[in-house]
């Protein structure tokens, strides 16, 4: 298989993939509930009947309304170009590195929150008000988990990065990464919409950050959206799996490896998932404004793991 | 045991110390700040340990069994029993807020590896690269000790700071002579002791061990 | 190219004698806008040639102002990167201003706007062109007196009034520094680049470092770095919008410009110091920068403390190539230097376009509180669009050229990390937070700005009444967002000629660093690749992908078009949206220590009842740090002394004859006492 | 690990659903094909209370409970009627509450089907008659089933939702 090949064969994995991961996490909670709940293919399920369902606009939404789905599925997709889902040398990685992966998932809630302003709804205003200070308050963690990583890899590109700490194993464990690893797992919890700071599974809309912009959309577009998130969750799963303990990546492009990569890719998205789950069940929500404690708190993490990868420099 | 490997462990073992420090900074139950404090200690007497495996120094072995016996578990026992009957409610609305007091400390973990940085250049030990972040845990628990009200959350500050010298000895000096190890513990223990007695007048004249309440003893 | 220079003068010139001439219809509008469209094309022309050349030109008139001293004009490629930012936004503009004055028309105001806006572009393009102090300073304080006249233009409101005053005060202080620092430099030979650059290297440290502080006052008021950043906030608005796209696109970058120009070229270069000063300088104004913007809801002011932010992110990345440069890592402050340079660029054009837009929103309901405008890309669909192209460019989105900028600021700092120094090492992550909390908040505070003031309902009966601005306004609008396109696909292109300018200025012998490998760019060491025309390409192949199949495969339903859903509540109102101070109150209450927020709520009840609420007015302030506790002090002692001073004027002439004998006998005793020749 | 170890000796409390008997659930219309196939798995509840004594509500949140878990039939509560295929209508519908519930009717994209849960729903039950109700459920907006019984069971509820659907599964 050619390599160029390869990055369309991955975004369609990922397509594939992250319905089942957000409905793997979900079985998991309602068994962590004990109650039976909806197998792990609901997900596909609910995106099919919403691809069949009639699409209500509101009078007050403009074109940018309609346009922003496919654009935050499009920046969504384009992400899963960059990040390393099964093999090592990917041929996308001169186009991009980790920082373009970050501003790209921006550029997906920048149009999110712009959608949620559109119907002119107080609930899509709170949501995207919300939305858009976690967004900026997760940022330098962020960037500092991504420079303390870049820095004992010795590159930015997400290919290097996984190959480097591939062919070192000791790397995996020196407590720069580890660090890095913590402060990008809350950043996950945050940019997700994950329990502590924002609950998927709420009803009530005060309590809402990502499902309040979403509140107006219906039928294709909803579809579109949340697919785009449950990619996302992908993205930064896959994010902390294979850079972190990027074993299992193939380094050949024999299918083989392929499908072995394909295994233990599925394997390492939920184990995150059960931790994800865990998490879930034993803590509650976090009031909006004790979230910048949890996000100050990883970025003192990150810090903490620029300056360790500064000593054993 | 490579000499980077130990000094990748060395700084592992105290980012864990630091980090437990500044959970410290981030929890406010003062049950959190107990269990902190434990989990700080046996980081601690870990690191100890590994670099006595290294350099093979029996007496290091005995300070690391030492440092988990008492401040592993005799210190948090007591803790949790004064904990008890002090009660435990949530430390009041410190004087610096949680965000703020967690970012102030990433800061003073940056002043520690600007302090120590010449200090770091002239030690050939392989545990050097620990050094800075026990430096952290030094500025980190002082402010611990300056930043919050309850008398006994300053005492586990006391404790941490106590930690932090105790881990800068074992990583600059490769540990220092039994001896002198058990007179430091001794003081320790007797330090706490005046510390409890302490909290405990507070706590009968005050009905409560906010070290605010202090302020209304001058006439 | 003495042609095209030559044409610059004329084309601008001409503006300016059309504007006064032909009356105030729209003939003189139009005229004068042409005369300085022929200018900017002049001027972008000529810096197109230097900049592909390479080469400098130069045109000396030694006795233009007899024994005084000659005017000297050499253009540099980095002189040239400046008077081409300045003529890509002067064109555009001028295009813009000649519908949008259609204000004035018939009012004596038309005439002083043409002619000042032509002389002003005139001064701001003879800047970088400047070879002599003399020269230098004196297109310098036509730049500033020029734009103060265009400032002042609307001079009956109060706020406008105080506003001139601010930027004359601000402007004439870092004028004073810049004589200071000029004089200090020349203090030897005669007033040529050349010459001070030779004499520049015998000066004894002390001097160096005080030029160094007095160019960094004086260009660092001009450009709006945080303590002397206070005139921006109030000049910009207060100007109109074509006049504060120019100020905020073109003019407060010659602040850049002679920093660039001194730091480096005159004096070569400095202890490291320099460089960390000028990077905490940067990243204090970047994160103050966009949390003042977050609470302004004056569309016009929020860009005006956007640009104060930008310029931030550049002097970052000014001081992090400065800082490299004295530590002898030439590669890594070349890349700093290209970065601040493409953001120089990048930011003149984004902000231009967004200034033109707050404008456009200005001229057609006439108000800039974005929380009574609203729902305006119903009315004004182009300016809407443009904007969201404006905003996207500014937060740093993909396809754009912010992201482009921006990415090479992050690269930039990252080798720091890696430096000797420690306190290097911590001082390039402190930035790099401050950079990375910043980049967030810009996009936080442009959704508010985009979202607020287009979308949803109108808020006010003028926004819902308003309509699309002239084809004039909006083609400059286009101009400026293609623009911002072309220069992030282009920057392949673009980044490794801006490294062989800058790369002399550092130290860099031989060829320069190129950083561009095919289409991507590549950071020195192979560190980071990055193709912003591969990322934008996949982006659009993407989102059609997925158009296609949805269209393709999803439901044929038609789409209903439904009331928006408030939980089922009777009537949908304006006063139910969010407003803009709504959207930035979480960060108010986040970054309260900054803030320091005051709140007053008075709620007056129904005379009848207590129980019925009649209205209730809400106010609330943040602390102006800069403006009370520190103008405040300096303002009022300087008052207390003039009024000490006051006592001189008593008035009897005998009184003023005395003062000026004892001044005569004093210079007289000086010299006879210092044996002066 | 306290919470973790007691999750694992309760185990899985989810009982089967019984046969529901026929008589409290009436279906009025029938529900064409295509929605009965897109909603067999995977459908979106809306719960509308139209002036309900919050009785039914409480049966409602039993739905949700592990014992009755009707997410394992692909139910799932949705927070705006935008995300729903069915409304849950409680209660008769009072004065205030007639505009709101079209309104919500409305803003639900179509296929969409309405349960009326409880008597009020179909007969206004106790408040026939009151100065504040508007009248019952189908006299505002149109009804494909309903559930009888005051408060009527969640197993019954559940019954009534899988009677809407056709599916009938256990």
């Amino acid at each position: 298989m050619s390599p160029w090949l390869l990055g369309p064969v991955q975004a369609a994995l990922a397509l594939l993939l992250a319905p089942g991961l957000v409905g793997a996490i979900r079985w998991m909670k309602a068994r962590l509930q004990n109650r039976s709940g909806a197998p792990p293919w609901q997900p596909y399920l609910e995106l099919r009947k919403l691809f069949a369902k009639e699409v209500v606009v509101s009078n007050n939404a403009s074109w940018l309304f309609r346009a922003a789905p496919f654009i935050v599925f499009g920046s969504t997709v384009a992400v899963t170009l960059l990040v390393p889902l099964l093999a090592v040398p990917l041929p996308f990685d001169g186009a991009g590195d980790l920082l373009v992966v970050v501003y790209l998932l921006l550029l997906g809630t920048f149009f999110l929150a712009l959608a949620g302003l559109d119907p002119g709804s107080p609930f899509g205003g709170m949501g995207a008000s919300r939305e858009m200070t976690v967004a900026a308050l997760a940022e330098p963690t962020m960037a500092l988990a991504i420079f303390a990583l870049a820095w004992s890899a010795g590159s930015t590109n997400l290919g290097h990065i996984a190959a480097r700490v591939l062919a070192t194993p000791t790397e995996a464990l020196a407590p720069g990464h580890v660090l890095a690893f913590a402060a990008i797992f809350v950043v996950t919890l945050a940019e997700t919409g994950r329990l502590p700071v924002d609950n998927p599974a709420t009803h009530l809309e005060l309590t809402m950050i990502h499902e309040a912009m979403v509140l107006e959309y219906s039928g294709r577009y909803l579809a579109l959206i949340e697919w785009a998130a449950a990619l996302k969750l992908l993205v930064f799963f896959t994010l902390l799996g294979n850079l972190f303990a990027p074993w299992g990546i193939a380094a050949a492009l024999t299918p083989g490896a392929l499908l072995w990569a394909v295994l233990t890719l599925a394997l390492k998205l939920l184990a995150l998932g059960g931790v994800v789950a865990l998490v879930e069940t034993h803590i509650a929500k976090l009031r909006l404004f004790r979230v910048p404690e949890l996000l100050s708190a990883s970025f003192i993490l990150a810090l903490l793991a620029v300056t360790a990868s500064f000593l054993l420099r | 045991m490579s000499p980077e490997l130990v000094s990748q462990l060395s700084v592992g073992g105290s980012t864990l110390v630091l980090l437990a420090g500044l959970a410290m900074l981030w929890r406010r139950g003062v049950r959190a700040h107990i269990g902190a404090f434990t989990a700080q200690s046996v980081a601690l007497a870990a690191t100890t340990a590994m670099v006595g495996w290294f350099t093979g120094d029996w007496q290091l072995w005995a300070v690391a069994a030492l440092l988990l016996l008492i401040k592993g578990v005799g210190i948090p026992i007591l803790l949790e029993r004064m904990a008890r009957r002090f009660g435990t409610e949530r430390e009041l609305e410190p004087y610096v807020n949680t965000a703020t007091s967690l970012l102030v400390g990433g800061l003073l973990v940056l002043l520690a590896y600007l302090v120590t940085a010449r200090l770091v250049s002239v030690s050939q030990l392989p545990t050097r690269t620990g050094m800075p972040l026990a430096m952290g845990l030094v500025f980190v628990s002082l402010f611990v000790i300056i930043s919050r009200k309850k008398a006994l959350t300053q005492v586990l500050g006391f404790l941490m700071l106590e930690n932090a010298v105790a881990l800068l000895a074992v990583l600059g000096t490769h540990g220092i002579p039994i001896i002198v190890e058990i007179g430091v513990f001794l003081d320790v223990a007797l330090g706490f002791i005046v510390m409890q007695v302490f909290v405990y007048q507070i706590h009968e004249t005050f009905e409560s061990i906010d070290v605010e309440q202090l302020n209304r003893l001058r006439e | 190219m003495r042609a095209l220079f030559l044409l610059l003068i004329a084309g601008y010139a001409s503006g300016a004698a059309a504007a006064l001439a032909l009356g105030t219809g729209a003939l003189s509008r139009w005229a004068s806008a042409l005369g300085a469209i022929v200018g900017a094309s002049a001027g972008l022309a000529l810096a197109a040639g230097v900049c592909i050349r390479g080469a400098a030109f130069s045109l000396d008139a030694p006795g233009f102002f007899g024994p005084v001293g000659g005017m000297a004009f050499t253009l540099d490629p980095l002189g040239a990167v400046f008077l081409a930012l300045t003529s890509l936004v002067a064109a555009p503009s001028a295009l813009y201003g000649a519908g949008y004055a259609r204000l004035w028309e018939g009012r004596p105001a038309l005439r002083q706007v043409g002619f000042m806006l032509n002389v002003f572009l005139l001064t701001m393009s003879l800047v970088p062109l400047a070879g002599g102090t003399l020269t230098f300073l004196l297109v310098w304080e036509g730049m500033s007196l020029s734009s103060y006249f265009l400032v002042m233009t609307e001079s009956d409101e109060p706020e406008v009034v105080s506003a001139g005053q601010w930027y004359l005060a601000m402007t004439q202080i870092g004028l004073a520094c810049l004589l200071g620092s000029f004089l200090l430099l020349q203090s030897g030979g005669p007033g040529g680049f050349s010459a001070l650059r030779a004499a520049a290297l015998t000066l004894p440290p002390g001097t160096r470092d005080a030029v160094f502080a007095l160019a960094l006052i004086g260009f660092g008021s001009k450009a709006g770095l945080i303590p002397l950043h206070v005139w921006l906030p109030r000049a910009h608005p207060a100007a109109p919008s074509h006049v504060s796209a120019l100020m905020s696109g073109a003019m407060i970058k010659m602040g850049i410009y002679g920093l660039l120009r001194v730091s480096l070229d005159l004096l070569g270069g400095g202890p490291a110091w320099w460089g960390g000063l000028v990077l905490a300088l940067g990243a204090v104004s970047a994160l103050l920068g966009v949390l003042y913007a977050l609470m302004e809801h004056d569309l016009k002011s929020l860009l005006a403390y956007h640009s104060v932010e930008n310029i931030g992110l550049i002097t970052m990345g000014v001081g992090a190539g400065l800082l490299f440069g004295s530590l002898q890592m030439p590669a890594a402050a070349t890349l700093a230097l290209v970065a601040a340079l493409y953001h120089t660029v990048n930011h003149a054009v984004f902000k231009g376009l967004l200034f033109l837009g707050a404008g456009a929103v200005l001229h057609a309901t006439g108000m800039r509180d974005m929380n009574r405008l609203g729902g305006l890309i119903r009315g004004m669909p182009w300016t809407a669009a443009l904007f969201l192209v404006g905003s996207a460019a500014i937060s740093g989105l993909p396809p754009l050229n912010g992201f482009v900028s921006e990415w090479l600021l992050f690269q930039s700092l990252l080798p720091g990390i890696g430096a000797p120094s420690p306190l290097v090492a911590v001082l390039m992550v402190l930035s790099l937070g401050m950079l990375a909390l910043t980049a967030g908040l810009c996009a936080a505070c442009f959704v508010k700005a985009f979202g607020i003031t287009f979308l949803a309902i109108p808020r006010s009966p003028e926004a819902a009444a308003a309509h699309e601005v002239s084809w004039s306004m909006r083609a400059g609008m286009v101009v400026l967002a293609v623009a911002c396109l072309v220069l992030s696909i282009g920057a392949f292109e673009i980044v490794p000629r801006l490294s062989s300018f800058v790369a002399p200025l550092v130290g860099v012998a031989g060829p320069a660093p190129s950083f561009s490998v095919g289409l991507a760019l590549q950071t020195p060491g192979g560190f980071a690749r990055m193709s912003p025309a591969l990322v934008a390409a996949g982006l659009a192949l993407v989102v059609l992908t997925a158009w296609l199949a949805v269209k393709a495969f999803a439901s044929r339903r038609p789409v209903r078009v439904g009331e928006t859903w408030g939980c089922g509540r009777v009537v949908q109102t304006p006063r139910m949206e969010y407003t803009a101070t709504a959207f930035a109150e979480p960060l108010r209450r986040i970054f309260a220590a900054v803030y320091r927020p005051s709140e007053d709520v008075s709620v007056d009840f129904h005379p009848d009842s207590r129980y019925f609420v009649q209205s209730i007015s809400y106010h609330s302030a943040i602390v102006p740090w800069f403006e009370r506790y520190l103008y405040a002090p300096v303002i009022s002692r300087v008052r207390s002394w003039s009024e000490r001073v006051l006592a001189l004027q008593s008035g009897s002439a005998h009184a003023y004859l005395t003062y000026l004998v004892l001044a005569l006998v004093l210079l007289l005793g000086w010299l006879v006492v210092t044996g002066q020749p | 690990m306290g919470l973790l170890s007691k999750i694992l000796r309760t185990g899985i409390v989810t009982e089967p659903l019984g046969a529901g008997d026929s008589e409290v659930v009436h279906l009025v219309r029938e529900v064409d094909a295509e929605a009965r196939r897109l909603f067999g798995r995977a459908l979106g509840i809306r719960e509308v209370d139209a002036g309900s004594c919050n009785g039914c509500e409480i049966e409602i949140t039993g739905l949700m409970s592990p014992v009755y878990d009707s997410e394992r039939f692909g139910f799932h509560f949705v927070a705006s009627p935008r995300h729903a295929d069915l409304l849950l209508v409680t209660g008769p519908v009072t004065r205030n509450m007639e505009v709101p519930l079209r309104k919500t009717y409305d803003a639900t994209p179509d296929p969409k089907l309405v349960v009326a849960v409880g008597d009020c729903a179909r007969t206004c039950g106790v408040f026939a008659g009151s100065y504040a109700v508007a009248g019952s459920v189908d006299s505002v907006i149109p009804v494909d089933v309903f559930v009888d019984g005051c408060p009527p069971e969640p197993a019954h509820i559940l019954c009534g939702i899988l009677t809407a659907l056709q599916s009938g599964r256990a």
